[in-house]
């Protein structure tokens, strides 16, 4: 295709979104209202993910040691569970430290404990983080079988719980979001196909003057990935303006809901933009075709 | 240049508009078709045109078999058809200027030929104080006029005007039909099917009149009535 | 019954498509208006029919001027006035029979005296055959004549037609005129905007001619040209 | 109005419906597919409201009894608790029970406790749960108040948090929603005021013809009902249709997420169809307002 020929559809393109006010305004509302329903829910889905991964990795091991182990033969445990696949962290927890912790969580009966300190009956340990429950059989069996530790324990029942959960809410929320992608796409291509078929006669006309379907076909393409782009960017404004100020009024009430950053959707709003002007374009070709067969 | 075998066109309700129509019109000829309202005369433009197919016989235009016409190559073909329709066929988003201008861009003229163009055929049509309006802010026999001015513009080998002066008073039917006469000249085939009656029998050009479907007349130096 | 009073019409455009036109036509009257094409005659009916507003002065038809007239009894207004759109106007989902048939719905006529109306207006255009086509499956005079029909199926005390005969052949044409010609001796008011020489010289009825907006000529028993 | 010139206006509806199959087939699935995206988050955010509920319900307060009190005694402070607004549930814990349960926390290291039944320091204790987070700090004071009762104990930072949390989540999810419907209402009028427009013309003319205002509405009206009823149902259907398979496969595979029961849904449902036709009948009257100005 030549230049010139290029040039002349552009304008065409932008020419026609203009007269055709109206419809364009309805076009690149569809793209906008139908990309912020799916921009909505990426953003959940994507959420969802990172609040489950986050407690997913609270789950924990906990490696006792043998009594007597020399410092030298704690740390090579330490940096042999380290290497093992799937593990996320590794904390040493001495004997003196156990105690601590068991009287801080007896609380008001402590006193039990008293005298305890010096003949100590809990062990050393070592507490691992996992980086997904799915990991934590495995590394639970690999940690037991190094020499040094005496038992290992983790809470089976809750990671599995756990497992089965975090998992279900992942399938959950990509169905829906795979759901609201085709109904973003069904909402846009059902726009322009209304839009494209109010302008039948001049597709047929066109056709009636000796154009061929290319040079019919690409006006509409362009004009629906401009579209589709309009639509995209004003979508991706109001999802980027909408979950900074979220996070924003989140961060000034409460820390706890720890969202992902804003930066981390700019790749996502890059391949929105691409999918309005796909969904825009291919819908209006594929749209005017039948018209076409004249 | 037309040749017609044998046509019939039977639309999908069942309407009969063309029985076993054969003629031909050799190149350069200047024919007139005439008939009633419902005779079949733009049904049988519309079959040279390839806007509808013939449910019987065949076409051969400009030395192609339209029945055994490619797809892809009907654009083309087209091209060297101009076409007045009897319902104008304007593109409503598109000024009188860029109306006309469309025909042309579609054979990819030059942006100087056009504008070079344009303005010359809208002058031969009297409408070159319109060429910026919508086809909706134009006159009835304005509309009809843009829809020659754009027929004639890319000099095509053929021109067929259904009705092309319906909606004309007679002083400038009269310049439409001359406008005609002098592209003729010049070698075009011309096909005006009409109902001016005083156009065709001044004119004394070959006459096709269709009645009901049925070429009832075919008569070099005709009048409009079946008659005479 | 209609009354001009220096009317003039300028499109936002800029166009003037009527200048100072002043007129009066009488209950009974039947008139034609003529002027070439783009001389402003649909503008007129426009005006008279309350599609566009005039610019300046003001017009008084069937003894209400139409400047002062509510918006909620434009309909109303309507009813009285049978028009032949020049560009037939005809809704595209409906069929011949109920396109016509609509026009009685609106004032709610009974669907027995549809049903009985219907038919015989059809049959005077003669379309009664038709009856179940769609205005896309209708030659160009067809579509005219389903126009007339629904112009005239209300008896209404005017009736105005735009061009009503470019689109027919001459014998189809005298039965429309003779058709509204018998409609106009049985008490309506009727005016016709015509191009149709012929017909304009052999009736000798009133003509108004416009051309440029002005009206140049406003005789009884006239004919189509200026001059005579 | 007569019920002639009604059931003309019906009829003029459907006939219109059909002859205008795609612009209708355009409008019923802008309105399914809007409606399909509300009925989607609608449904997540009540499961979400019913789940943080039922975690909500979790928070205990515990109120340890004074030592040497008749069983008498012990009873009455139960029913004066029950009778707190805002108490869900009151449970009984005796010192044996709770030495029970001690000894099941501390797990491998009980052996630590051993000796301590004959001398059990722990007290007898009510385990109280408030219907809402909100409830707890004010029943904890009331309960503390009564006769009898030594301490009572919560954890006060855990019952904000989880406030704080949950009243975010549903504000965040009653946002969403709320968008939502917006969009959904945007989408369905958006598709109606294009297949509207492209009737523009046959509007004019009805008017032209001398029909009235109401004349030329009421089909539209009806006709928009229909469209929007028909919508609504095929988005109520897969909707019911989706949830009850959903449920289904959860009943099969976990029993721990625990969803709204289907039945719950019937109503909004209704209320679904009824914004359905509602949207339907307003958007196509609203839109032809405009053309009807000839
Ligand atoms: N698309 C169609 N579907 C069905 N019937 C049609 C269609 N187009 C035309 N007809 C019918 O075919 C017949 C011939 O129509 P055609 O348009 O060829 O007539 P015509 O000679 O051009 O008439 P006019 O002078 O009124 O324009 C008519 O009876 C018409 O109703
Ligand atoms: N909606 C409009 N906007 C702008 N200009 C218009 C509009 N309608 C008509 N005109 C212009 O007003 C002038 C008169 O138009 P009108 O339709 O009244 O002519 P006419 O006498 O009916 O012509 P014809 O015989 O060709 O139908 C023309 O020059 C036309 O271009
Ligand atoms: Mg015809
Ligand atoms: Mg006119």
């Amino acid at each position: 295709m030549k230049i010139r020929t290029f040039a002349y559809f552009v304008k065409e393109a932008v020419k026609s979104m203009f007269r055709n006010g109206l419809m364009t305004l309805a076009s690149i509302g569809a793209v906008a209202a139908a990309l912020l329903v799916l921009g909505c829910f990426i953003i959940i889905t994507l959420n969802i993910n990172y609040i489950v991964s986050d407690i997913e990795s609270q789950v924990e091991i906990t490696a006792y040691l043998n009594d007597s182990l020399e410092n030298d033969q704690i740390n090579d445990i330490g940096r042999e569970i380290i290497q093992i696949k799937g593990v996320k962290e590794v904390v040493f927890v001495s004997k003196a430290q156990a105690l601590e912790e068991f009287k801080e969580r007896l609380k008001e009966h402590k006193n039990i404990l008293i005298g305890l300190e010096e003949d100590n009956p809990l062990p050393d340990s070592y507490r691992i983080k996992a980086l997904t429950p799915e990991d934590v059989g495995f590394v639970a069996e690999k940690v037991s079988s190094i020499k040094g530790v005496a038992e290992v324990k983790y809470a089976k029942e809750v990671v599995d719980k756990l497992f089965t959960i975090t998992r279900w809410i992942r399938i959950i929320a990509l169905g829906f979001m795979a759901i609201f992608a085709l109904v973003a796409v069904f909402i846009i291509s059902n726009t322009i196909k209304i839009t494209v078929f109010a302008r039948r006669k001049e597709i047929n006309i066109m056709k009636y003057i000796g154009a061929t379907d290319w040079f019919i076909r690409w006006p509409f393409f362009i004009e629906g990935m401009l579209m589709g782009l309009i639509g995209a960017s004003i979508a991706i404004g109001i999802l980027m303006g909408g979950y900074y100020y979220l996070l924003k009024v989140l961060y000034t009430h409460i820390r706890i809901i720890k969202l992902l950053p804003i930066k981390y959707f700019y790749d996502y709003a890059g391949y929105m933009a691409l999918a309005g002007a796909i969904i825009g374009s291919l819908g209006s070709t594929i749209s005017i075709r039948k018209f076409l067969k004249v | 240049m037309i040749r017609a075998y044998n046509v019939s066109k039977v639309y999908e309700n069942g309407v009969v508009a063309l029985k076993n129509v054969s003629f031909k019109i050799d190149k350069g000829d200047f024919v007139f078709v005439v008939g009633p309202s419902g005779a079949g005369k733009t049904t049988l433009i519309k079959l040279i045109f390839k806007e509808e197919e013939p449910t019987e016989g065949y076409l051969v235009v400009a030395g192609r078999n339209l029945s055994r016409l490619k797809r892809r190559d009907v654009p083309f073909y087209r091209r060297k058809i101009g076409v007045v329709f009897q319902d104008f066929r304007l593109l409503p988003q598109k000024t009188v200027f860029e109306n006309v201008a469309f025909a042309m861009e579609v054979v990819e003229a030059s942006k100087k030929e056009i504008h070079r163009k344009v303005p010359l055929v809208l002058e031969l049509v009297g409408l070159l104080d319109r060429q910026k309006a919508f086809p909706s802010e134009l006159s009835g026999g304005e509309k009809q006029r843009v829809a020659l001015a754009r027929a004639i513009v890319n000099n095509p080998e053929i021109i067929i005007a259904d009705e092309p002066t319906g909606n004309l008073d007679p002083d400038t039917a009269w310049d439409i039909i001359d406008l005609l006469k002098e592209i003729n000249l010049r070698g075009t085939t011309v096909v005006v099917a009409t109902h001016a009656s005083q156009i065709v029998n001044t004119m004394k050009q070959r006459v096709i009149a269709l009645r009901k479907g049925l070429v009832v007349k075919d008569q070099e130096r005709g009048g409009y009535r079946i008659e005479n």
